[in-house]
């Protein structure tokens, strides 16, 4: 990875706090490039499909549209690009649902933005990222 | 017959009780976890960042902490807020008469309707439950003016008499005129459900303590009056807790 | 006399809901005034020392952000679980089968009594109250077992025929056997008002929506099955709010 070819980046959350403190982050890193920030899952998509981001980091719980739901059709539209959720949701159900609707990763929300950074990489080149406290959910006895 | 009416009529009144009671759980929830832990979890991206600018070294970070506190502010403001709505903790610090002035004052801040209140020092002290009560029948017809009676002005007095206490809370507003066709409305709409839990749980809270409701209603405004019974009354002496702490002090000191 | 006594008996019942409801909000103002925003406050004292810090231009500013930033996740998980006691959001966002699976496994962690839930797809819908009633069933329901039963295995299960909606919960515990003597002691104890408002809620949810709530117990264990009648469910097709919502999105690339 070098600064001649950034990992772009789309964001979407209905916070603006959140929205802004990832922007902000993300931002002072040279190798990622945000191509924007969305408060919607509508919003969001119009900017990654002409944009067409190698990841996009998405909130689940969102008005009109919730995450895990527009999972699919980000999917269908955008077939290469990757989708890492983020979320205050540490329960196995979140996780394992978004995982089958097909995202590659699942964050929660307090991890450090370090992690966020390094979550995006993996996913980026093809990996699969869980933070630990989602990895220990899915993990638990079913 | 009859009683199977009166049984039914319980029964819709306990279900919409815990309706509201599920409501307001649903509303609560959602602040905390849409509202406030949304702004933590901000301060807690700015606060990364601050820490980013400060290993190399950059003023920046000094502004990034700085816009992390305000943050934080307006998130430690929102927590109080709900927090006061749900159960002002004053009401058990301070007592009635404080409680009903932040009530007051922050209605009359919001609404920008006018409200004076007059509560003469009393020393008769109320049970937490029934300082509740008088609490919310004042919430609640607070409410009722901001929503219903486009009044302009309100006076909300204590009185602690012989007899017991008595609020009286007085607005200018249009009077329960449109009731009955609100009323009405609501039924057309199919919804009878929502035609008003305030006034009966008001009522309600009331007779639980042995006192009344009382409204009288006019084109020129509403008068509402609630009594509690002076059998109420825990004592018509000073507070016992306070007694007892001060005198608890006292040995401290003196020993 | 009789349809007195059945008022009374009514009236009180409300009372205590009610009281429950006051019992609950302070409770949670309280977890939220003393608890959440005295922790905020320690993340802002925290950042005002960085700040200073930062402006000497010290290393000691690093520590104290992160210092702010660990207190600051303390605070955001207490939040969070908070307003999950109050209403579970993925009760809306994933539905019933996910939150019963949340709800069990928390509290087989918490309890360590094992919880074995079986449930069964089903693609019928429930509207959102009845939902909520079914979940808060399952929860009184665990939390008697963990109080009265003594139980070690539960069994929760889910499902959904011609007839309606069934929840089966079944416990190993020591069944209502000691429910009498309790009663005696609780009234003994001058404490009626204390004899029990669970199961009664727990009916009174389901006969809302034209359910049942049947309990088998013996000294074996306690069966409860609570049920709904099919007539609420709201459609037997996919949830249709989800269709709706997607439909909606791919509109923003169509345009
Ligand atoms: N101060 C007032 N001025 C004018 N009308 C009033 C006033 N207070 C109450 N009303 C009338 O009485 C009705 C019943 O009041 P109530 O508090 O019982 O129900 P609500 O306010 O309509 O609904 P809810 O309190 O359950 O949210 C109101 O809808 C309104 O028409
Ligand atoms: N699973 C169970 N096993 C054994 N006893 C039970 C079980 N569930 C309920 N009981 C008995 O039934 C009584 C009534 O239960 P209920 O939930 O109505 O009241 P509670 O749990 O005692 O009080 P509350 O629910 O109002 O806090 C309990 O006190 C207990 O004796
Ligand atoms: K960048
Ligand atoms: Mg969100
Ligand atoms: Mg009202
Ligand atoms: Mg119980």
């Amino acid at each position: 990875m070098n600064n001649a070819d950034p990992i772009k980046v789309v964001l979407i959350d209905d916070h603006p706090l959140v929205l802004e403190g990832i922007r902000s982050v993300l931002e002072t890193y040279a190798h990622i490039e945000v191509l924007g920030a969305a408060s919607s899952a509508k919003q969001g998509l119009k900017i990654a499909v002409s944009g067409k981001p190698d990841v996009v980091l998405m909130d689940i719980n969102m008005p009109e549209m919730n995450g895990i739901d527009a999972i699919e059709v980000f999917k269908e539209q955008l077939p290469n690009t990757r989708l890492l959720m983020l979320s205050m949701h540490d329960s196995r159900e979140y996780i394992s649902t978004s995982t089958m609707y097909g995202a590659s990763g699942y964050l929660l929300k307090d991890v450090s933005t370090d992690e966020i950074v390094h979550a995006i990489e993996t996913v980026a080149s093809g990996g699969t990222y869980f933070s630990t406290g989602a990895a220990q959910a899915l993990m638990a006895d079913k | 017959r009859e009683r199977k009416m009166a049984d039914t009529k319980l029964k819709e009144l306990t279900q919409r009780i815990v309706d509201t009671q599920e409501e307001e759980r649903t509303r609560i929830a959602r602040e905390l976890h849409d509202g406030i832990s949304q702004n933590m979890i901000g301060v807690r991206y700015v606060l990364d960042l601050a820490q980013r600018q400060a290993k190399k070294g950059t003023d920046h970070a000094l502004a990034s902490i700085e816009h992390g506190a305000e943050a934080l502010n307006a998130a430690i403001k929102e927590v109080r807020r709900i927090s006061h709505d749900l159960r002002p903790g004053i009401l058990d610090d301070l007592g009635l008469t404080a409680a009903l002035e932040a009530l007051t004052g922050n209605f009359a801040e919001r609404t920008n309707i006018e409200v004076e209140l007059k509560s003469v020092a009393y020393k008769n002290v109320l049970p937490t439950d029934a300082k509740t009560a008088v609490y919310r029948v004042a919430q609640e017809a607070l409410n009722n003016i901001e929503r219903h009676s486009g009044a302009s002005k309100i006076l909300l007095q204590l009185k602690s008499t012989k007899a017991g206490l008595e609020m009286h809370i007085v607005d200018n507003g249009c009077g329960f005129s449109n009731l009955l066709e609100a009323r009405r409305k609501s039924i057309r709409a199919n919804n009878p459900a929502r035609s008003g839990l305030g006034l009966r749980n008001m009522q309600e809270r009331m007779e639980h303590f042995g006192g009344t409701l009382e409204i009288k209603t006019s084109s020129n405004g509403t008068h509402l009056i609630a009594k509690l019974p002076s059998s109420i009354y825990l004592t018509h002496e000073k507070e016992p807790d306070k007694d007892a702490a001060q005198a608890n002090l006292k040995e401290a000191t003196s020993a």
